[in-house]
């Protein structure tokens, strides 16, 4: 048995991918998991995986996973000594990682103060100046009156960004690149807000063009130890989310992941910030980053930096939560090789990337080497309507940048679902894209690579002479006579719903 | 056999013969000779004049979907006799429309008792700062609708039926 | 598309997962592949990974894989410019080599010079004595009469083997500790060989007590440069193949893997070695090295000595062969972290491991951080019974040797194969022992393992309640009446062989 | 329903009830209350006192084969009240054993003619320096030998076959 840890027994309070990812750890470590499902979950992959798994409430998450009385209790009841948040549902609520301490249960992550501190957008971006680590240049505050808007643009600068204060939905945006369009873009902007908000009230910001989206991933210990695991380039986005990363970025310098890292550390040695934790960045053209926001718990895109750096980030948050010392200082971190991480969601990418929720019939998944698949289903599996499209994250590592997008572009032609649209296909054409190839792209990418002519035709006949020749044996197995004991083709066929399934 | 295909703004007319446990496939003046061996309920290797090609392919609501290492074509089928499509799933039963996100309607598109296509968009939603047309799975008449414009949805919602 | 490369297409001269594990990295290159295959292989992976395939001949080897001249055929009418051997097979045929030199098509392999060279075993330990590299000392040539024995046993001293000259299946085999026993025992060694092989003639070597069987993986450019990769502990045996490896070895103290490393790289220069290769070297309780023989071709292991190097070996086979220089010089080389590689056989562990080939009814592979896969099966695919059973090697990559173990378990109890019996139990069993987890083993380990009382009694209970359940719905579902709508439990059940499908 | 059922020595009476979905299961003095989920053709997760257990379980020609996380058991199953094996997957039409290595036939453990039960040894085959008995895999009876003792065969080699 591996060497006998502090903790026995960990609840994981989340489902899908990334509480498989924490059960392996603990599995590894010798702690016994406890996994949480909701209704729509029983036959889930997390479920499967568990030691123990305790029912908690129907699918909505506000009615399951979202219940923290309810979890605790489950926690309480199993003897369980810490409960893993994972990320999203209760991950980032100051309030549930205060009750797990009244509780007298581990919460493995930062203290309530700290996500409190660093959770809240503007409260870290206040934070981060104290700190003097750089943001986005702007006011803190809605400003009323257009004379404060002038004098504040003075300050700030151009190209620069004006935003509804009660805003969302990209009403009230507007784009501002010199002086003399300010007033007009102003107005613009106010009568929009007013109409959409009912508040004409503004924000002001520099604007940001092209800009790089580059984290920083930080481990804090209870000790006052604190160290970086280098950057992950974010930029290729859908719907404003993350589809693809990989580390290092290629836009990055020596200079510049140096400097990141400093500020990351700096930041959360002020905060005194304990646990996993990341950094989010704007990276600018002329590469000055400034500090957008922190996710206090672990990303989703982990793994991509595990694979890089060698660290196993869930089970330091582990050994982290059960008071130990990081084991390791910065000096011994090093960057090997380089990682890309893609997004396998129940998502159609010819329609927005829409959910596409449903069951999964055929599932091949890509093995070889340097390959990763961090799936939260399996082969006959229903994925729920009710959560995040997300089924797997495929990771890929290899000696450097080119080798691993071709490894990645490998795994893509290995990785077969049906049942289910994907966002795979999707992956081929992106990483393909001389663009991306040559590291020149920004959160603009997925958009601009929509708008493009769709090049997909090159097995086209292919594919209607397969559709042909498929259809062609099922029928010609339908007209044979049945015969139980001749071969298994004939069993689907004496159902008499001839024209409903496939089979080759 | 003799079939209509299309797929990616492609057409043709396809004939399928077989002979010795192989498949003739005609396509306009090309004539492909596929040794076809099952090797899962949805998937074959396929070869054809030496090329190896391994691909899974599956009924689907709107027809057939073919996977080629990483593309994935969606393919139009007729029987060119009788002029009836081919795949597109037969579902038993009202069909459910659930919200794919959390979000907000922003328009109804029809109204119940209207008879809709596969295909055919029923309901704008917009989520995460997008708009999105929702689509029917298959065709039928909108048996009932739960939601209004303007109404905020969960994820997993009960927006529509489709019987 | 990657870098352009000498090679477009190559001929995989090999099956199963080792044909695979090439395609995968040709494909990563940008090259395409061609697979030959018998009869029994027409639906069998690596035909299924190619971009072309070709039909070679009936099922036994003799009659298709090995057939040169056929191989080299396939490859000329197709326009590969080379042809990997893999493993096994056609690998270290020396005519082969040359026969493909003189076809103009370039062998991913050393050149036939040096396999004669390296690859019989009395020509590498004479080579091996000239160039300084300790041989386990011994007799290189049959002793006849009693007297000469009596005399080299003092030169080479206690304790030593005698070995039948004409022998093999351990008959004439005898290990004498003490000078006083050696006139006994060559008298029975030399009636027992006369009897077996009608040949009294007797080798003597020192004994190697408790051996620890360790090799060092090589590669060597055709422009004069040669490295070293490190280590791989290759002690776990079964029917006097390797079960189970591990890279670095818990054995080897820095100061053995310089020397042993530096020793491989000196062999490999003197003889003009190029490509991939391997030393196998058997090393004593005193740390003591003695060189066995080399393997001139890709090992099956090899993809542990990938994990810990960040190398991809097949990848620099491919480079060498088209004339690249190592683009790495020795200090460049590290050692990150540790890995094991599991052999997932078709064999029964509880009777000998004999060869047990079938129809793959489930297979779930393990996924998430740290695990590699390299199989050539897949589910519904029938292992044939004409090669080697290896349908998998299962490897893990993780921090330190502790951390490995613990994944590879933890991969093992994801590892779901149903249909045939595998290795996978015994694996469970092995990786679990004390003795293993400290290191302390040498060759004889799994034939003391399976000397052991087996505790696997530990579920026995539930696994009853299984099987009785199982049979209990199934039989439920047998008496209900049919009715193909109302569920998919059904459709089984009215072909009337009821009692043959075991369906949960 | 009643079982008697024996793994790895150990031996049971089993008595399997049905009831709201569930399965009560009478080992001895102890009854499990199993929750049972299906989640592939050989697959279930069964949940037992708050305990998952995600396994598999298929007939062999011995009886059933279970596997629990990297272990497996071969549990011998007999319907209690007939006294009937169950399990033990028949086949139809003779049964061909082959040579699972290359290697020398030693032995030839049965005759033509010979009634065998399943597991009964009929050959004894020398191979990678070890001798390895070949067994019947399942009853019947010796319908013919291919092989002389002393023989050296391939890989693959038919040896006998079981009618």
């Amino acid at each position: 048995m591996p060497s006998p840890r502090k903790f026995k027994k960990i609840l994981i309070a989340n489902r899908g991918e990334i509480a498989v990812r924490v059960m392996r750890a603990c599995r590894e470590l010798g702690i016994g998991t406890v996994a949480v499902y909701s209704e729509a979950d029983r036959a889930a992959l997390h479920v499967r995986y568990a030691d123990e798994a305790c029912f908690i409430g129907p699918p909505p998450s506000r009615d399951s996973y979202l219940k923290m009385e309810t979890i605790l209790d489950v926690a309480k009841r199993s003897g369980a000594e810490a409960i893993h948040p994972g990320y999203g549902f209760l991950s980032e609520n100051a309030a549930f990682a205060k009750a797990c301490k009244d509780a007298g249960i581990v919460f493995i992550g930062p203290p309530a103060e700290a996500i409190t501190a660093m959770g809240e957008k503007t409260s870290a971006r206040r934070v981060a100046v104290e700190a003097g680590v750089p943001v986005v240049p702007g006011a803190l505050h809605p400003l009323a009156d257009n004379e404060a808007i002038l004098k504040e643009a003075q300050r700030i600068g151009f190209p620069l960004m004006l935003k509804a204060a009660a805003g969302g939905g990209g009403k009230g945006l507007r784009l501002v690149h010199e002086p003399g369009d300010l007033e007009a873009a102003v107005l613009r902007a106010r009568s929009e807000a007013k109409s959409a908000f009912n508040d004409d009230s503004l924000y002001i910001e520099r604007a940001i063009l092209k800009p790089r989206h580059i984290e920083i991933q930080v481990l804090a210990d209870g000790h006052g130890n604190a160290v970086h695991l280098f950057e992950r380039e974010c930029s290729i986005q859908r719907r404003h989310q993350k589809i693809i990363e990989e580390s290092p970025s290629p836009f990055v310098t020596p200079e510049l992941r140096e400097r990141m890292g400093a500020l990351a550390v700096a930041l959360v040695k002020k905060v005194g910030y304990v646990n996993a934790g990341t950094l989010e960045f704007l990276v600018d053209e002329n590469r000055e980053p400034y500090f957008l926001e922190m996710n206090t718990r672990l990303q989703v895109e982990h793994p991509i930096t595990e694979m890089v750096t060698g660290v196993d980030l869930v089970k330091m948050q582990i050994r982290i939560a059960e008071g130990e010392p990081l084991p390791f200082a910065q000096k011994d971190l090093t960057q090997r090789g380089h990682a890309i991480e893609c997004r396998v969601c129940a998502e159609d990418p010819d329609a927005n990337f829409i959910p596409n929720p449903g069951k999964i019939e055929t599932l091949r998944v890509p093995g070889g080497p340097g390959i990763r698949d961090d799936s939260g289903v399996y082969e006959g599996f229903e994925v729920p309507m009710f959560y995040d499209p997300l089924i797997s994250k495929l990771v890929v590592h290899a000696e450097n940048r080119e080798a691993a997008i071709f490894r990645m572009l490998r795994a893509v032609s290995e990785y077969k679902i049906t049942g289910i649209k994907t966002t795979l296909p999707f992956f081929d054409r992106a990483l393909r894209h001389p663009k991306f190839i040559e590291g020149d792209f920004d959160t603009s990418f997925v958009g601009r690579l929509q708008g493009e002519n769709d090049d997909r035709t090159r097995a086209a006949e292919l594919a209607m002479a397969i559709a042909a020749v498929a259809t062609y044996r099922a029928r010609r197995r339908s007209r044979a006579e049945p015969d139980a004991g001749k071969g298994e083709g004939s069993l689907w066929w004496r159902l008499g719903n001839r024209d409903t399934v496939t089979r080759l | 056999m003799f079939f209509d295909a299309a797929t990616g703004g492609k057409n043709a007319r396809i004939e399928v013969r077989e002979a010795q446990g192989r498949y003739q496939v005609t396509i306009g003046d090309k004539t492909l000779d596929l040794d076809w061996v099952r090797t899962g309920e949805h998937e074959a290797s396929v070869l054809l004049d030496g090329a190896s090609h391994d691909i899974t392919v599956e009924k689907t609501a709107e027809g057939f979907a073919v996977l080629i290492r990483g593309d994935r074509f969606d393919v139009d089928l007729k029987d060119a006799v009788k002029g009836v499509a081919l795949g597109k799933v037969a579902h038993a039963g009202p069909l459910k429309l659930n919200a794919p996100m959390p979000g907000k309607i922003v328009k109804v598109l029809v109204s119940p008792g209207d008879t809709v296509e596969a295909g055919r968009g029923v309901l704008v939603m917009e989520a995460m700062k997008m708009e999105n047309e929702l689509k029917a799975a298959r065709a039928g008449t909108i048996q009932e609708i739960r939601v209004k414009e303007g109404q905020a949805v969960e994820m997993g919602a009960l927006l529509l039926i489709i019987g």
